[in-house]
């Protein structure tokens, strides 16, 4: 039973691979492989963040600095190849570079900084960031400041007959490297290391209290951490061909927190799920509206309010029931699609009216939502969607708490059976 | 067993969800537009966007470039270098062959990069780039493509018309260089500091300040007082945005009479947060046309009323206007949609300017060559300056002709054309 | 003859407040030691001194011929000295085998490896399942420990404390807030694991401290009053004093 | 350095310093209380900022500079009560995330309503006229009115906090959240207050500063991180902590821009020859000047690493 549970994975495991490695013979479009390329390195970047965040517990302001500065270092490895300084050098092992600078830095800072934990921890990693920020602007030498710096990543020695050139070689890079870091980050969670971070999250002084120096763990998953963000951060100057300050503001680490946190950090897939969502949001909605960026605050703040352990943990939330009594799926099952048609309500109520104040600002009266234009002088309008925002409000109100009588009958339902 | 459910859901519905892709369109000329659009920048974008789709709308209501139509497609870089990126990629995908942008040089360069690699490996789809503000002077020297063509002055030459202007003005003596901690700022102060010296020398550079850029510094009163100390008779800035306007309020609040020349101090977006402290000191900006000027010939009085309707402020640069009448004239020169036929046509193209001065394309760097004028700002003349509803109630009187030979400067590009 | 624990002057003030005002305590080894006192004797003070997590203002504290006194409570720990809690100190979010097999890596020298693989393990998950057994919750061993029952929460932090092997253990009301069934089996698990072990333990139910200890010594005011055999403690003036005082007015 | 000179930075150093502490004090009242480290607190500031310009377009600055902050309070109080309160079960760090988004919220709701650009938020032409001059430079008549101002809440919450029976219960609470709860208060009231209250404080400075700084969208940006930087260096609801952390960094910066030095200038007092085409020039040419405002932020950090209970706080960050 339990092999056939493993070959059932191993075949999962083999197809999503599979499915992966195809991707660019579905989607031929330079924009599609960039966004994939950022999606892996976005996850590579938003595992490594929650490997402190989710598994360790700390809260980092500051963590594109090893992301940024991994960058920079490696656009100018690339640069020197472009230059003929050390033309050998192969691309694909620039991430290593990446991940050794992220590992010194992280091995620095975090020394200095995980004297601290909670608010205290969080405001270290501000400063940094801030500090780092500001230093970019004044070391043009190395910073170019808000230039940042270009470079070939067509360059030096084709080993494999690799150019990359087209961006479904540096897809393939990415995918690779995507597949080997977070596998790794994966493994670490399952060694001493990763369970005592767990521990030093849930409780340092009994932490302490089975022999380890509480300190010493959580600089070690800092510096490991930032090792990884290292990598990913090589990998975004590689996809790119460029590196600029924005990469290492307190607007980034704003970016792979939002990820990690509406992924869900309680769980190893949730920051995965969020690089993936929140790319992909971040790429459509800025395409969509220009107010995007409030979107983006209040689903975050719904998720902190509701559903603390984001994505993952909304369907992992399903796991006892599917494990033991897959049946009362089926009584969950309408309340959900009311709650889902509530939800739907408010959105587009509210989403509209949002656009529609929006464009008061502009210049034109006729606005485009879902499909529709609509006018924003008319009165009728307005009322329309006021009133759809309060009905999905209203509706919202009532299916939750529906939603929660069933939902809370169910859990009883398989308590119950845990006691027999 | 879960987790691989969680994994598969969200690859298929991503990739459902990213199949919905566009179809590559015939009919219009599609020109991307690239500029921040959403957050702190925004106001920078929106501006250029609304000159650049005004403009673009003036061609069309005369009947179109050879029939056909120019549609322009604003793209939202949230001013990150990697959106830009992306949505140039994107619009290269959507089979847009012609990308204008202006906000931000970081941007720009990475456009002109990026195109640069991408016409070199894809001959025959080439992309053109058509800058209409990015400054940084290496574009059209040691950056310089030959898909690339700016039609604004750089920074070295807006400098060289600062300087130009400085040397005739005897009340200027001693000189104080005040600028921004970043590359636009630091070139800025650079070749200030070189022309002062070459071109006039009798101006004494008595201080020389870098701050912090983006509107970080709050409190100038300790930068004032050390431009007090100095004694300067003249400031010298490339400032914008909030370093631009705070430190013409503080300045007014100090009470210090100093003579202010920049290219920026003025730019509409901020005025709403001078008002009138902008009169408190006498502000020199230069530019490639006086945008309160009464005497303006009817066709340009026309089309300020257009663009004032469609926005609701004055323009602002005159650029975005002879950019597409340049780029229409172009195709019709050449008798092609083709970038490439288009980039050979507007090389050494001259175009209209609004009295009578010179508007020449140089092909040696595709840099746009222009005379300038040197614009105080004043109480309101005939003509006053209005932004997004509002009235300022002030005008820029010109207070000298900068002639283009004054701002014609060497070139280190060598252009290597297809 | 040397005691496994001893105690020397012993002092700790916080601020100009003198919390323990020189105490000397000694703990043979393989006794069950009670340390009783009224409210606010300092108790749980001392225990926060011996096992490290305050620093003390002076004195001496030597556990196995070691002075251990202002080492981190990590290397205290390591030298075999584990403790609980008053208030329940398991890592909530872990599953209870989680939580015992974190009790257990610092002893079976895992240390801080990032390249060792607990689940295919067969040693470390063995050990597990036989504290688990042995702390009767083997059949939870897959649930998040902070969902157990009170009770169940405090065995397993037992359980814990047990797990890494330590000789010496200081128990914290280990039966505080029980039920009168709840009592006895934490009783008989502290008789089961009392074995091979020191033992010393803070407790309010007289009933238990009788019930298990070797010796008894009574902390009044930051001071050992009193240090003897169960049967000669119970007779003891100053105790009574100490207890009947409080209790009397 | 002259006398001139020392006698600017500390006037320029005075006048920053008292507005950074209008800026910090209400937050460090709520995070010395209340354990929230709000993100949005200079998102209060601002919307106390475009409060003020709003209500000073329709009467007068002087009804805005009353009413502006009450509304900004009250804002605040209603955060805590249907946003906070919720999310305190999840603890400190979902808290400050809260915060953090609504940081995000407030300011696209500020764009949305008031425009990208900055708005034409002025100084009263009362006050708008050269009060005092130093050596040549004019302080105008509005610096001095917030000079005084600042000075006189200064006073006002330090007697409330040491005089008053609620400013007796937040000093407790500061110590000992827990036994506060215990002697029947009601502490989630207290805490909406003490967060309106300090919501209020920031909405007070916005309406003060907005008209000199300029009020536009992304000023919260800009001094977010700063306030930090006051709230920990004073100490955990310390108001004459963050006074006097106010006045130091005010000080500081204003120092550190007067100073011209570099550390080729260093090098050359030393007897060192300095090589101005070296590479390393590009590092050591750089003035303490143009290093001013990465100032803040090292304190910030030194502070919290070396002494996390900041300069007069009673227990550590």
């Amino acid at each position: 039973m339990y092999s056939l549970k493993k070959n059932y994975k191993l075949i999962l495991y083999f197809f999503l691979i599979f499915t992966l490695l195809f991707l660019p013979f579905l989607f031929t479009s330079s924009f599609a492989l960039t966004l994939f390329c950022k999606m892996g390195v976005l996850i590579i970047f938003s595992v490594a963040y929650n490997m402190l965040l989710g598994q360790t517990g700390l809260l980092s302001f500051g963590h594109a600095i090893y992301f940024g500065l991994a960058g920079y270092a490696s656009i100018h490895f690339l640069s020197g190849i472009n230059n003929n300084y050390f033309p050998s050098l192969p691309i694909f092992i620039l991430p290593f570079i990446g991940a050794f600078i992220g590992l010194a830095l992280g091995f620095v800072i975090g020394y200095l900084s995980t004297k601290r934990v909670g608010t205290a921890f969080a405001m270290i990693s501000l400063g940094f960031c801030e500090l780092v920020t500001a230093l970019t602007l004044i070391f043009v030498v190395f910073f170019n400041g808000e230039d940042g710096i270009q470079a070939d990543r067509v360059t030096g020695n084709n080993y494999f007959g690799l150019t990359y050139g087209p961006q479904n070689e540096v897809y393939y890079l990415i995918l690779f490297w995507c597949i080997f870091s977070v596998l790794i980050m994966y493994l670490l969670t399952r060694t001493p290391f990763g369970r005592m971070c767990n521990a030093v999250r849930d409780n340092q002084q009994r932490a302490e209290f089975v022999g380890y120096d509480v300190r010493k763990i959580r600089w070690m998953a800092f510096s490991l951490s930032a090792m990884f963000a290292g990598a990913a951060g090589s990998l975004h100057a590689i996809n790119y061909e460029h590196i600029g300050f924005e990469s290492v503001s307190l607007a980034q680490s704003g970016m792979v927190l939002f990820m990690a946190y509406i992924g869900g950090v309680g769980n190893f897939l949730g920051p995965i799920l969020g690089a993936i969502s929140l790319t992909y949001l971040d790429t459509m909605l800025s395409d969509m509206t220009e107010a995007w960026v409030l979107y983006f605050g209040i689903i975050f703040v719904i998720v902190i309010a509701y559903a603390p352990q984001g994505l993952a943990g909304l369907i992992l939330m399903h796991d006892p029931i599917i494990r033991n009594k897959p049946s009362l799926l089926k009584k969950l099952a309408i309340p959900y699609v009311f709650f889902g048609i509530s939800i739907l309500l408010l959105v587009v109520g509210f989403t509209s009216l949002i656009e529609l104040i929006h464009s008061l600002k502009s210049n034109h009266s006729v606005l485009k939502v879902y499909w529709i234009e609509i006018s924003n002088q008319n009165f009728l309008i307005w009322i329309m969607f006021i009133l759809l925002t309060i009905l999905g409000i209203l509706a919202c109100k009532r299916s939750y708490t529906q939603t929660k009588t069933v939902w809370d009958e169910v859990i009883e339902d398989i308590k119950l059976g845990f006691i027999k | 067993m879960q987790k691989f459910k969680i994994l598969l859901i969200t690859l298929f519905g991503f990739i459902y969800l990213t199949a919905c892709e566009k179809k590559e369109s015939t009919g219009p000329i599609k020109i991307a537009a690239i500029e921040p659009l959403s957050g702190p920048y925004a106001a920078v974008g929106k501006d250029i966007i609304d000159t650049v789709t005004y403009s673009a709308s003036v061609i069309n209501k005369n009947g179109g470039i050879n029939g056909r139509m120019i549609e322009i497609v604003p793209m939202d870089n949230a001013m990150k270098a990697e959106k830009t990126t992306e949505l140039l990629r994107k619009a290269i995908d959507d089979g847009i062959r012609f990308i204008t942008q202006g906000g931000g040089s970081s941007h720009a360069l990475n456009i002109i990069k990026q195109l640069e690699k991408y016409n070199s490996r894809n001959p025959g789809k080439e992309v053109l780039f058509l800058n209409n503000s990015a400054v940084t002077t290496s574009f059209t020297n040691e950056d310089c493509t030959f898909f690339h063509f700016r039609f604004d002055s750089n920074v070295d030459m807006k400098v060289a018309g600062l300087v130009s202007h400085m040397s005739k003005d005897n009340s200027v003596k001693k000189v104080y260089l005040f600028n921004q901690n970043y590359v636009y700022g630091q070139t800025f102060r650079k070749t200030a500091t070189r022309m002062l010296e070459k071109n006039a020398p009798r101006i004494k550079i008595v201080g020389d300040e870098l701050i912090q850029p983006f509107g970080k510094v709050q409190d100038f009163n300790p930068y004032i007082t050390k431009i007090k100390l100095s004694g300067a008779d003249t400031v010298l800035t490339g400032n914008w945005g909030p370093d631009a306007y705070r430190f013409v309020n503080a300045l007014k609040d100090s009470g210090l009479k100093v003579k202010l020349f920049g290219i920026y101090i003025s730019q509409p977006a901020g005025m709403a947060a001078m008002g009138k402290n902008l009169l408190f000191n006498d502000v020199v900006v230069v530019k490639e046309f006086n945008p309160t000027n009464s005497n303006a010939p009817s066709w340009y009085k026309e089309f300020e009323k257009g663009h004032i309707e469609a926005t609701g402020w004055t323009p602002d640069a005159d650029r975005m206007r002879f950019m597409f009448e340049m780029f229409k004239s172009a195709i019709e020169k050449s008798n092609s949609f083709e970038p490439k036929d288009i980039a050979y046509a507007l090389e050494g193209m001259e175009g209209k300017s609004i009295d009578g001065g010179k508007v020449v394309m140089r092909a040696d760097d595709h840099q746009i060559h222009f005379d300038m004028q040197a614009l105080l700002l004043s109480e309101k003349q005939e003509q006053s300056i209005l932004y997004r509803n509002q009235d300022f109630d002030m005008s820029y009187v010109n207070v000298g002709n900068i002639p283009m030979e004054d701002i014609t400067l060497d070139t280190s590009c060598e252009m290597k054309r297809p | 003859m040397s005691y496994h624990l001893e105690l020397k002057n012993v002092k700790k003030n916080f601020g100009s407040t003198n919390i323990i005002r020189g105490v000397n305590l000694k703990i043979k080894k393989g006794e069950i030691h009670s340390l009783i006192g009224p409210n606010g004797a300092g108790k749980s003070t001392l225990y926060n001194l011996i096992s490290g997590v305050y620093n003390i203002s002076s004195g001496n504290i030597i556990f196995n011929n070691k002075n251990i006194e202002n080492l981190p409570s990590y290397e205290i720990y390591r030298l075999g000295l584990s403790r609980s809690f008053q208030i329940t100190n398991i890592f909530p979010k872990l599953s209870v085998f989680e939580n015992i097999r974190c009790g257990l890596l610092w002893n079976l020298d895992y240390k801080y490896s990032i390249t060792a693989i607990l689940d295919s393990d067969k040693k470390i998950n063995d050990k597990t399942n036989e504290i688990l057994n042995k702390i009767s919750l083997a059949g939870f061993s897959k649930e998040a420990a902070g969902l157990l029952s009170y009770a169940d929460q405090r065995a397993l932090e037992i359980g814990i404390t047990i797990a890494g092997g330590a000789e010496t253990i200081l128990l914290d009301e280990p039966t505080a807030g029980m039920s009168k069934s709840e009592t006895e089996r934490a009783t008989r698990l502290i008789r089961n694991i009392s074995e091979d072990r020191t033992i010393l333990i803070v407790e309010h139910d007289m009933g238990v401290v009788f019930d298990l200890s070797d010796t008894i010594s009574v902390l009044v005011y930051g001071e050992i009053i009193c240090s003897d055999k169960p049967i000669n403690v119970k007779n003891n003036k100053r105790v009574k004093e100490a207890y009947l005082g409080n209790f009397g007015n | 350095m002259s006398i001139e000179v020392l006698l600017f930075i500390i006037f320029n150093g005075l006048l920053y310093g008292m507005f950074l502490f209008m800026l910090s004090s209400g937050l460090t009242l709520i995070f010395g209380m209340m354990g929230i480290l709000n993100f949005a607190h200079a998102s209060f500031f601002m919307i106390g900022a475009y409060l003020g310009y709003q209500i000073s377009l329709y009467s007068n600055f002087w009804i805005a500079i009353f009413f502006a902050p009450i509304i900004v309070g009250y804002m605040g109080a209603m955060v805590e009560k249907y946003g906070l309160r919720n999310i305190h079960k999840y603890g400190h760090i979902a808290e400050l995330l809260f915060t953090f988004g609504l940081f995000y919220i407030i300011e696209e709701l500020v764009q949305m309503i008031w425009g990208k650009t900055p708005v034409s938020y002025k100084v009263p032409e009362l006050l708008n006229f050269p009060l005092i001059q130093i050596s040549g430079m004019d302080y105008p008549a509005y610096s001095i009115f917030r000079l005084v101002l600042s000075i006189l809440i200064f006073l006002a919450i330090y007697r409330v906090l040491s005089k008053t029976k609620t400013g007796l219960i937040i000093k407790a609470s500061l110590t000992n959240p827990e036994i506060v709860a215990a002697l029947g208060h009601n502490v989630p009231r207290v805490f909406s207050n003490v967060f309106g209250f300090g919501c209020g404080l920031a909405g007070l400075a916005g309406v003060m500063a907005g008209n000199v700084i300029g009020t536009e969208p992304s000023m919260a940006l800009l001094l977010g991180p700063i306030v930090f930087v006051v709230v920990v260096t004073g100490g955990l609801g310390s108001i004459k902590g963050a006074l006097v952390a106010s006045l130091i960094i005010g000080m500081m910066q204003t120092a550190a821009v007067s100073l011209e030095l570099n550390l080729n200038n260093a090098f050359q007092y030393l007897g060192f020859n300095v090589d101005v085409n070296s590479i390393l020039n590009h590092f050591t040419s750089i003035t303490i000047s143009q290093l001013s405002p990465i100032v803040p932020y090292l304190l910030l950090i030194i502070i919290l690493i070396a002494r996390p209970r900041g300069l007069f706080g009673k227990r550590d960050v």
